[in-house]
């Protein structure tokens, strides 16, 4: 066990935290969320700065266009854009590390030429159209229909939980073209023109009061069956191929930002007071060591995605603890901050004790109930692993 | 001893969910979310006709004359209803300080609280957040030492731009009026007391009233070709709400009825363990709520957020939970 | 909802605390827990004290020879012995609380005089066999077989979890006399001596150490067709008539215990100075009110099945509840005690601190195991709950 | 940076193992329960030739000169094997208080350790325990401001009739002699800190035993015509302990490596967190491990109960999980 980085790992650290130290602070505001066209321009324009300097497709395989970074470079990566306080991908998310990553691997030379290069430069950003209302931990179990027209398919159908599909380009599409009750075995990947007629868009609303995803609803939109990756009915191993993409990196920018968020919580309840309450003391403490232990977790991943390629059995547990941890981490904010979490509006405290801060921590908790749901709910993951890692027998 | 309801005590329960369901269903509230107005004075008017503000002032002083309990279950239904505006406040000062609640009792006049942030401690360096402000015809500010009464007009006042609960709105007071005094530390003691029960009472409907959704949801919803109830996560997770709010609801009852009754316990240790019992069951039980809907339950259009984010506002109200441990913990 | 008590409950609460002040202090030192013999003498003789100052049977019919006190009454009964520190029914539970108001119910006349009145006095224990090493949570899966031959039943099988076998007269026994897969169906409740040949028991250790329950092994016991309460395989629905006499009543002395015991500890950690820290004073208070809560739904079990026979849905909740708050209290108790729960053996603190009282912590935080095990898991008490209260369908 | 198991220290865990499968089955260390002794010393001297006591010790004073890292995959193999015996001071006091330990590295003296009692504070009312005493050669008694060497033949002690975990007999000390001193502040901070750490080891595997042992009877055990493992409330609990185990496996580790490591984190703060996280995950694992076996896990023959006691004797050793919490706060 080693948890010393190599002096070529050291070097691109440096590089990378030189390069941040000097664009980082030239970057213009962040857009406004509800501004979608602005946060296109903004996460865009990060992108194609990336691509500039070398880092777009970090991960990717070089045939891909991309860095081809070894794990380990890449959770430095992701440490030092935490660091750099730097941007995330933000609207480029399912095209740099979902649709792409599919493509890599599953596309033609065609395909791979015509598609990866403007997700590298952040010239086209992609949504994800998987989820329906009525398959949601049951993705298996998706209708939106698709009918081979000549060479192109006509898609009807609904999706849900659709990202950025506001500003989005293309989106990586799951239908059926299977029977009805076919399963894993009749379903197709698609890549869809968003600018064709029958697609409609309405954005959901989340509890946050933000409009992060929606549904969206297909009439008779065709695609070209040069879109499609892979064969048909195929679609689901297709999918299942980029989960080998993942290098037991991802949440790792969650895991840093939150021990950030903590640190911050004990600056506050150092001004206010509370910390001379041993309780106050006692949950942060435990709620840092919890984050700590996720950190070492997330480098044992990652050192076995270096060594197999994969990262193992990690991944369900990391996942399932981490997200419950955030919701505590949320729960203990609001309880620190009292009567100010009760406003979403960023509070002055009195006394001159400076900014309250509380809309950090509305955020955080009210952020934290999408944690245990979205990519596998906190149930879906034990049944995982209790199954696939334990060998319980299934229900 | 009988600890079920009396029939008068169900009778009055039925009667305002009755009231609710048909006078202040959930659509319309959620029509008027993140407005001031909340309920407009004819809706007032009838929930005070139907005694929500007088149940507990005299009869001699043109009240209903009955006691917590009673109270109780009226506020369980509210609670469930998700009722919004100063409800609780009106209700308390119509019988704990009428001089200065002129015309509450008959819904005339909404009537406000709001506790004197301390001057010391943890919790001092948070401004005061007054809801309601705007509807108030008087503010009652709850200290340690005794209760004043405010006009709300005197207050400087910045409206809170998105308050969590969007159907309590906020307004933010950094220098709260001293107030003509209108009662003292007893009366002060006896407003948080009986605030804790019947803030409680609120707390235990919301709590029952996202097990409802979490159960009809859990029925109804199919996955992997069965309907999600049928899995015993689910289902664990439901009995767990179960357990959480039949459990306050007990506690929340005791606790009128040994203020009720002298004699059959310590009003003051009951009192906060209810508070603190419905604090806890009814942000558990909205929390389980959403992740029984799963994605849905996420999102602004499923209202299990709403529940959630009263049970933050009220849990404020009634004071921290820790808190209120500790006050059971002295007494036991 | 009215928590005063009546006149008449005021009454009877009045003569049973004078009677329990003037006999409780007479009776001799506890027997010791290994002593079995013991244990039956003290037991028993307390049951004859009870069904000579007419308390034998509280909650039984008259006919059946009891007392028939109210739902209430009883209550009061409990709260009373619990508050004088008189004796539990200790060796006398199966008789009393089981195995006497299934016969109260099924047994014919004969039977009723045969089994009840030594059951009432004192004279006769009984211990149960219903389950076996296969049939735990699922009850209806046992195997014991019973064969009819003449006017004998002929038993063949094994038991578990029987208590106060060693000094038993009768097992309430269940035994498959329908087909191997008739569950339900196939069952018979018989009265076994258990003086009778073929009968083996063996103790089982618990992880307290102590021997409460054993394992039964039969071996051709014959048992008269007279002993059996009920029709042939109608035992699972004679079984389940025991159930209608609960009255709410289950587990109230394990609650008022648990009260003291809270107080206790908080003597204690006055004493040793925890009581200065805050979170210890949260946690006590917050277990003292959910004890609290118990009680109260103790009282609202009590008072419907005052009005309507049954205690309601209130049951399995308080028992779920219960039994995990248990748990949690047991677990307080030894962090408030330290390394002084690291000894069974009662401890004497230093510097004049007094006995710690580690034994009682020890005790209450390793039966609290037990708690969430019998008489059904958590498991099974969450299923039936959602089942059969909030009506979710059936896995 | 490879935060996997080296080949050696994978080879170093197994050998463990098999040592411990070997010599020291459950059946074996089980027949002893209660008596002294429980690690004769032909069996302490394989211990010692399989490198458990001398792992740390620099291959110039004799020892095989590794470090925390490799202790701790041995530790975990310990604790899950349930090892009697005075293991753990015997190995700190090998590298740490080499002087004091004469014997200790090669087996030939068993070490043992005891931390002693505050006199304020609210720990200050209960007597010291000390474990194994009537095996040990020396007593290392630890201070908050040094280690000091105490010879067990002056130790006045009772023996304690029921000792909670069967397996680790204990006696009672009034009063502690002040001993030779053998080391000051930083030696005793550090031998606080490796034992939080190696501590935690020991209470992975623990924590990893109990789950082992769970799942196993999960799937064997049958009700309702098939095997309980396949109902989500007991594949859910297995799971929960697999994330408990896990996660406090990877503390430790990391706790491990970063007090051999300079420069890669804080080992004080490392090292609290592991030693937190173990406790909890051990004492956890083995709460539901007897629940997952329903009423045979309230038997002493399941010898679930075994490890939870282990858990807590070891969790008392390494502190309390509220001090060690408080000292990650303070370092986070």
């Amino acid at each position: 066990m080693d948890l010393r980085y190599s002096e070529a790992e050291e070097k691109f650290r440096l590089e990378l935290r030189q390069w941040l130290a000097d664009v980082v602070p030239k970057l213009g505001p962040k857009a406004s969320s509800l501004d979608w066209p602005a946060r296109r321009t903004y996460d865009t324009a990060w992108q194609r700065m990336l691509f500039d300097a070398g880092y777009a497709g970090i991960d990717w395989p070089v045939e891909g266009g991309g860095r081809a970074a070894s794990p380990v470079e890449h959770l430095i990566y992701l440490e030092e854009l935490e660091r750099a306080h730097a941007p995330y991908v933000g609207v480029n998310f399912v095209g740099l590390l979902h649709a792409g990553p599919t493509i890599v691997v599953e596309g033609t030379p065609e395909q791979r030429a015509r598609f990866l290069p403007p997700i590298l430069r952040g010239d086209e950003v992609w949504c994800q159209g998987f989820s329906e209302p009525g398959a949601g931990s049951d993705l298996a179990s998706l209708r939106t229909k698709a009918v081979r027209d000549g060479d192109e398919y006509v898609v009807t159908g609904q999706k849900i939980w659709t990202s950025h599909a506001e500003v989005a380009d293309y989106c990586e599409l799951l239908v059926r073209t299977g029977d009805d009750d076919s399963r894993h075995r009749g379903i197709t990947w698609l890549a869809m023109p968003m600018d064709r007629p029958g697609i409609d868009f309405r954005p959901l609303k989340t509890i946050a009061g933000s409009t992060e995803f929606g549904e969206l609803f297909l009439d008779g939109v065709r695609v070209p069956v040069a879109n499609r990756m892979g064969e048909e009915n195929d679609g689901w191993r297709v999918t299942m191929v980029t989960l080998s993409f993942e290098r037991g990196t991802a949440f790792v920018s969650e895991v840093l930002q939150s021990m950030g968020f903590l640190r911050d919580l004990r600056e506050m309840a150092k001004r206010t007071g509370a910390w001379s309450e041993g309780d106050v003391r006692r949950r942060m403490g435990h709620l840092g060591a919890e984050l700590d232990a996720l950190w070492a977790l997330a480098r044992r991943n990652v050192s076995q995605a270096a060594r197999t390629g994969v990262p193992g059995v990690g991944g369900s547990v990391y996942k399932l603890g981490l997200s419950e941890l955030r919701q505590r981490i949320g729960e203990f904010g609001m309880d620190l901050i009292g009567g100010a979490g009760l406003s979403w509006d960023e509070l002055e405290g009195l006394d001159g004790a400076g900014p309250i801060g509380n809309a950090d921590q509305v955020n955080t908790w009210v952020h934290g109930f999408s944690r245990t749901i979205a990519a596998g709910t906190s149930q879906i993951q034990r049944n995982i692993i209790a199954e696939r890692i334990l060998g319980l027998p299934k229900g | 001893m009988d600890f079920e309801l009396s029939e008068d005590e169900a009778a009055l329960a039925q009667g305002i969910r009755s009231l609710c369901a048909g006078r202040f269903p959930l659509e319309r509230l959620r029509a008027a979310e993140g407005g001031d107005g909340l309920v407009d004075a004819e809706g007032w008017t009838e929930l005070a006709d139907a005694g929500v503000f007088s149940l507990q002032l005299p009869e001699s002083a043109g009240g209903i004359g009955l006691g917590m309990a009673a109270s109780s279950v009226v506020f369980e239904e509210l609670g469930r209803a998700l009722l919004p505006g100063p409800i609780l406040a009106s209700h308390l000062a119509s019988y704990l300080v009428p001089d200065a609640a002129d015309g509450a009792a008959d819904g005339k006049v909404m009537v406000g609280a709001v506790r004197r942030p301390p001057t010391s401690g943890t919790e001092a360096f948070v401004p005061a957040l007054v809801e309601h402000l705007s509807s108030l015809g008087v503010l009652i500010v709850v200290g340690d030492d005794g209760l004043a009464a405010v006009d709300p007009a005197d207050v400087d006042a910045v409206r809170i731009g998105r308050p969590l609960d969007p159907l309590t709105p906020l307004w933010r007071v950094d220098e709260l009026p001293e107030g003509r005094p209108v009662g003292g530390a007893e009366q002060a003691r006896r407003w948080r007391r009986d605030q804790a029960v019947l803030g409680g009472a609120l707390l235990v409907g919301l709590a029952a009233g996202t097990l409802d959704m979490a159960v009809a949801y859990a029925k109804e919803r199919e996955q992997f070709g069965k309907p999600i109830g049928s899995f015993q996560a689910v289902k664990h997770m439901c009995a767990d709400m179960l357990v959480a709010a039949e459990t306050a609801r007990a506690a929340v009852h005791a606790a009128a009825v040994t203020i009720d009754q002298p004699g059959v316990g310590d009003p003051e240790r009951a009192a906060a363990g209810a508070g603190l019992l419905a604090s806890e069951a009814a942000i558990k039980n909205g929390k389980i709520c959403i992740q029984v809907h799963g994605g849905m339950g996420f999102t602004w259009e499923v209202p299990a957020h709403l529940y959630l984010m009263r049970a933050r506002v009220l849990s404020q109200a009634i004071g921290p939970v820790g808190g209120l441990a500790e006050l059971v913990a002295e007494l036991y």
